[in-house]
């Protein structure tokens, strides 16, 4: 068991694999010696040097499209934008391509790549450079997307989604860098396996990413007023665990589901529709969505606090549904 | 250059393939056979066969949403082709791509797109593999003239030319992007031009001769194989129909059109093999009358082909998801 | 009072607009002489003359670009993308600048443009030229979303849209470019106002696009069953006209979502569970989502109409919901 | 190019500015008074001050993350620039910008932009829009070296060229995109050379050398307001400092670094002015003192201005609907 950042446990996750095949590899902007603009692949390029750990131009079409070149002729690369914000300027590559090349072919062929994508907001970046984009990718059959919200969990969730033969979307959240948390494996994670972070019995809270510790927060507080929250992350957002939300829905009745996205359209509505389609019998309230105010991320920290949802909403939230 | 008769002739007989197995999809489309967008490539087919007599199976090409001549001379079956553009099960993609997105993994053909310009960056990527993997494959990076104006060009052939990437860039100025003449959409009249913008060479060739497009490819390509990097190669050519049919193509001017034509490369090829006593007339009828038979055939074979099972429509999308075919 | 199709409608919408204020023009790929993939722009060359009917070069991005660039400078640009999937290919422009400079640049500038693109699946177009992508464009502020169904309100909505002083996106279906409907006025419709394209007690179905279209035969249908459907057109996604859809619920408690997205994180889900969230205690049964199965479009004309929903679709989910 | 003695103080003027604006926001970031991403122009002081001292008012710069320079230049209010820089309501953007979004439409700035290569194409809708209401402006695109291998420069250039947009594209070469030197991320060293590929003029320039880049711009947009179309500039030059500010800069030799701030564009015209008896030592100072006095009421007027109303989070999104700050 290791105490390890959650940048430190993306990296991990990609040295060990990278150790073990030597087609697993990295490009994107800055990941070389500079380290990553937020330090995520510091050292590999020392390590494994410039072949495995590429500079790109700025070029994200490009950098999208390599690997989904390289993914198609042997290789099993993982390519980083810098900000999730920068996936609009290689969509195409990523939606029109990645994603339907294979159904497109008839099955001819495989597309093992992993992109990596640090968004959300919280460090004054301001619009273009701190949105949460859950929503589109999640739309778009033939990408998986997973999002990590510890240390533990952006290791496995990175072994898992190297091995994964797909395209997967690997959204990290930048707040947490810095976040430590225990390690104790070395595990992969299967995509598609929610965890429970609470247990608990009056009422689910499903939350991605940052929001999760938000959630976590927030079930502290509640405890004191003697409400019992249950917090899943559901860390792969598609494919989705649907039944560990069932099975915790039966106990509670009751659904807060909170994500950092502009909530009109967000990943949360889907959850929420979902489960009211599914299991409207086991609703006793409506399912609550907490996202962001529907505003581009504004500049100044007052602004930009007041936008992002956190703790006290999600308490205000589920104290007004019980 | 010096080429041999027999490989002569295997070129002349890919153009015919192209030839004839687009004639016989134009009719298919105007009788209703073939459903969806058909882009044909009559007129072009020298580009394809010129380059890809110099490619090995393992080479890697991408392609247009034009592209069936490309796929023809990679070596792609006429039977799972024309399969395909019926959309039968049979077909190279099960019926789920259609004309604009042909594949074929064994033959290094990573597709026909329906986007234009999204090829230039799928081709920098298997380039990028070939150099890791340290083979000495090549990959063809085919596209039309108004695809260099798309930023994926740029970005393409930016990123094989710092890192020397075996690709070998392909453009077919066909002088249109749909409606639109070349001088209406670029202010440059030889795309080669735009190689020095990377520093990478930058030829233009007759694209209805064939040899000439063999000739510059075949440097190109040992150039790549060389590991001196990419190379901009323009073929000058013409498309003998509409963008797709049903175009009528009504912004050709006549006198553009008939000029063009007087350069077929079909004709051009022929009167080459005759004059120079490559073969006989005799044998050019048998060659086509080959071609007819192998046309004849794929057709018969779509024409017997199922169409995909409605399961089928969850399958390959991902390696393991299969969808639910649930309540939508 | 004209029949015309809904093509035609279009057109006309603009013309209206050209005739009157010098400074709205229109530009995209083949919308001069060639008059449009779709033919919609046929004849406005020739009315209007190359400065203010433009054929560009394939660059989405700088299309949309030019729209923002001469929209912030005084100028009312229509442009085209031929095909909604080609979205993807200016989406940074579309979603990083046009939606949100205005915010970024607090208020100081505005961007009167309006954005069309043909969406919508049926003409074996395959993966990459028959996408709904309105889930992507409704999730993020800034921007407007229409969406008409028939020529009236192609007509109305054009010009509303045109009048609009803020980034519209201006969906259209391509196979209803054929439909003949009458043209009753020439009046622009304001953005944000539904349509109730039929009156119906028992359920309501809020459908879009082509849907309308099957939600009204299925409507038909239903009714020798002795079931009254209630059809509403939102005709514009963002804003959404949420009275007259809570008006329907407080009559039928019963609502259906039809749209032609691909299900998972569609549009749908954010109609669904803003109903849920607003209006739980007004749903007798879950909010029903229709909408096409979650793959890319395939391009075999039996697969591709397997895929989309029809109105038997419709009948069915109704029946089981009543 | 004679220039009269009151235009280059009036350049220095402009320069100083510049640096001192950027030295104050470097030191207000270091010490935790402005948030976020700040990218400093020092160093490329010239740049900007050549450019933009050939503009009207009317006229219109579209500029990039590292704007502060361009804004300064083409008029932009020191005191507003700061305040926005701190995030409070009385700057440019009501603090919802921040240092990346700076815009002043009064003084045709259309936007600093934290995406790189997106100022492109919005030069040329502006360059559109100058044609199309038939003024006799110009749009000037600034962008970084780093920025042209963007699909988005491609399309610009093409489009601006094609159409003879009033353009004039300006590329600060500072020789590094990051940490990415220019020899890793194109294979070109003279970024003027991309203008081929358009048919435009393009020229390279010592972009330390503010009456080289004056000379080459005020050229440039005269063909533009010629109706003669777009020119691409490529002004050599080096940022002093990291990319933003906590980026060390490890990845710059010193020696390069010591080479270029020997050619630190300030001293320069500090000299030839000094020489060539523009000015004394003396007025060097008074300027100087003059310009740290509107830097400081610049920093006073920030400090003593509010944050933003909460309320004011949703406005300007739209023109017309205020968003709801309803239960998230
Ligand atoms: C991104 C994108 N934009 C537009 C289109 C529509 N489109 C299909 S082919 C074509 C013209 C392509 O011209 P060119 O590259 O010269 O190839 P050609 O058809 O002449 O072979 C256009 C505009 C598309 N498929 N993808
Ligand atoms: C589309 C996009 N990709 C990447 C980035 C991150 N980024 C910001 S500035 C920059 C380097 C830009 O280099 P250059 O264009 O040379 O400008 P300079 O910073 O040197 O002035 C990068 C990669 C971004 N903001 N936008
Ligand atoms: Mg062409
Ligand atoms: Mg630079």
């Amino acid at each position: 068991m290791k105490m390890m950042t959650y940048a430190e446990a993306i990296r991990e996750g990609m040295r060990i694999k990278m150790q073990k095949d030597p087609n697993v590899f990295i490009f994107g902007e800055d990941v070389g010696a500079f380290g990553g603009c937020f330090g995520v692949t510091a050292g590999l390029f020392d390590e494994f040097g410039e072949k495995r750990v590429r500079d790109t131009p700025i070029s994200e079409g490009a950098i999208i499209g390599s690997a989904i070149g390289s993914a198609a002729t042997g290789l099993r690369p993982i390519a980083e934008l810098m900000f999730i914000d920068f996936l609009t300027v290689g969509m195409d590559q990523l939606v029109n391509q990645a994603a339907k090349l294979r159904y497109m072919f008839g099955g001819k062929i495989t597309l093992p790549m992993v992109v990596r994508m640090p968004g959300g907001a919280g460090v004054q970046a301001a619009a273009q450079h701190s949105q949460s984009l859950e929503a589109w990718i999640t739309h778009v059959p033939g990408l998986k997307v997973v999002y990590p919200s510890t240390p533990q969990d952006a290791l496995g969730l990175m072994l898992g989604a190297i091995e994964d033969d797909n395209p997967v979307m690997f959204i990290e959240h930048k707040l947490l860098y810095s976040v430590k948390g225990e390690v104790e494996n070395e595990k992969p994670i299967p995509l598609g396996v929610a965890d429970i972070k609470k247990e608990g019995k009056d009422v689910t809270v499903i939350a991605t990413g940052k929001m999760v510790h938000d959630a976590l927060k927030a079930s502290e507080l509640l405890l004191k007023d003697g409400i019992d929250v249950e917090v899943i992350d559901p860390r792969s957002l598609y494919p989705l665990d649907k039944e560990t939300i069932f099975k915790s829905l039966q106990k509670t009745n009751k659904v807060v589901v909170v994500t950092e996205e502009n909530k009109r359209g967000g990943y949360g509505g889907e959850i929420s529709a979902m489960i009211s389609e599914d299991y409207f019998d086991y609703l006793d309230a409506p399912v609550v969505r907490i996202g962001a105010l529907d505003t581009p991320i504004p500049f100044s920290p007052t602004l930009e606090s007041y936008v992002i949802p956190n703790e006290t909403d999600i308490v205000n939230a589920i104290k007004e549904l019980i | 250059m010096k080429l041999s008769n027999s490989k002569i002739v295997d070129m002349y007989k890919t153009m015919i393939r192209i030839r004839k197995f687009e004639t016989q999809a134009m009719n298919l489309f105007a009788q209703g056979s073939i459903p969806g967008f058909v882009h044909l490539y009559l007129g072009e087919e020298a580009v394809a066969t010129g380059v890809c007599e110099n490619l090995k199976d393992d080479d890697y090409i991408t392609s247009t949403h034009r592209g069936h001549g490309h796929i023809v001379a990679k070596g792609g079956d006429l039977k799972y082709m024309m399969a395909e553009l019926y959309g039968k099960e049979t077909g190279y993609c099960k019926g789920k791509g259609g004309s604009m997105h042909i594949a074929d993994a064994t033959k290094g053909i990573l597709g026909a797109n329906g986007i234009v310009g999204a090829g230039h960056n799928i081709a920098v990527g298997a380039g990028l593999s070939i150099q890791y993997r340290e083979t000495d494959q090549v990959c063809v990076c085919f596209f039309g003239d108004a695809s260099t104006n798309q930023g994926t060009f740029h970005e393409a052939l930016n990123l094989a030319s710092v890192w020397k990437l075996p690709v070998v860039f392909v453009c077919e100025n066909n002088l249109y992007g749909i409606s639109v003449n070349q001088s209406r959409h670029q202010a440059i009249k030889d795309i080669s031009d735009r190689a020095v913008a990377y520093n990478m060479p930058g030829i233009t060739v007759d694209g209805n001769d064939v040899f000439a497009v063999y000739e510059a490819t075949n440097e190109a390509i040992k150039r790549a194989r060389d590991k001196k990097g990419p190379t901009l190669i323009e073929c000058k050519t013409y498309r003998h129909r509409g963008h797709f049919e049903g175009d009528p193509g009504a912004y050709k001017p006549e006198k553009e059109q008939n000029e063009w034509l007087k350069k077929d490369p079909i004709p051009r090829i022929e009167k080459y093999m005759i004059d120079k006593k490559i073969v006989t007339n005799n044998k050019l009828e048998d060659l086509k009358k080959e071609v007819d038979k192998e046309i004849n055939e794929a057709v018969e074979f779509a024409n017997n082909s199922s169409y995909p099972s409605l399961e089928s429509v969850v399958e390959d999308i991902y390696t393991d998801i299969k969808e639910e075919v649930r309540v939508r």
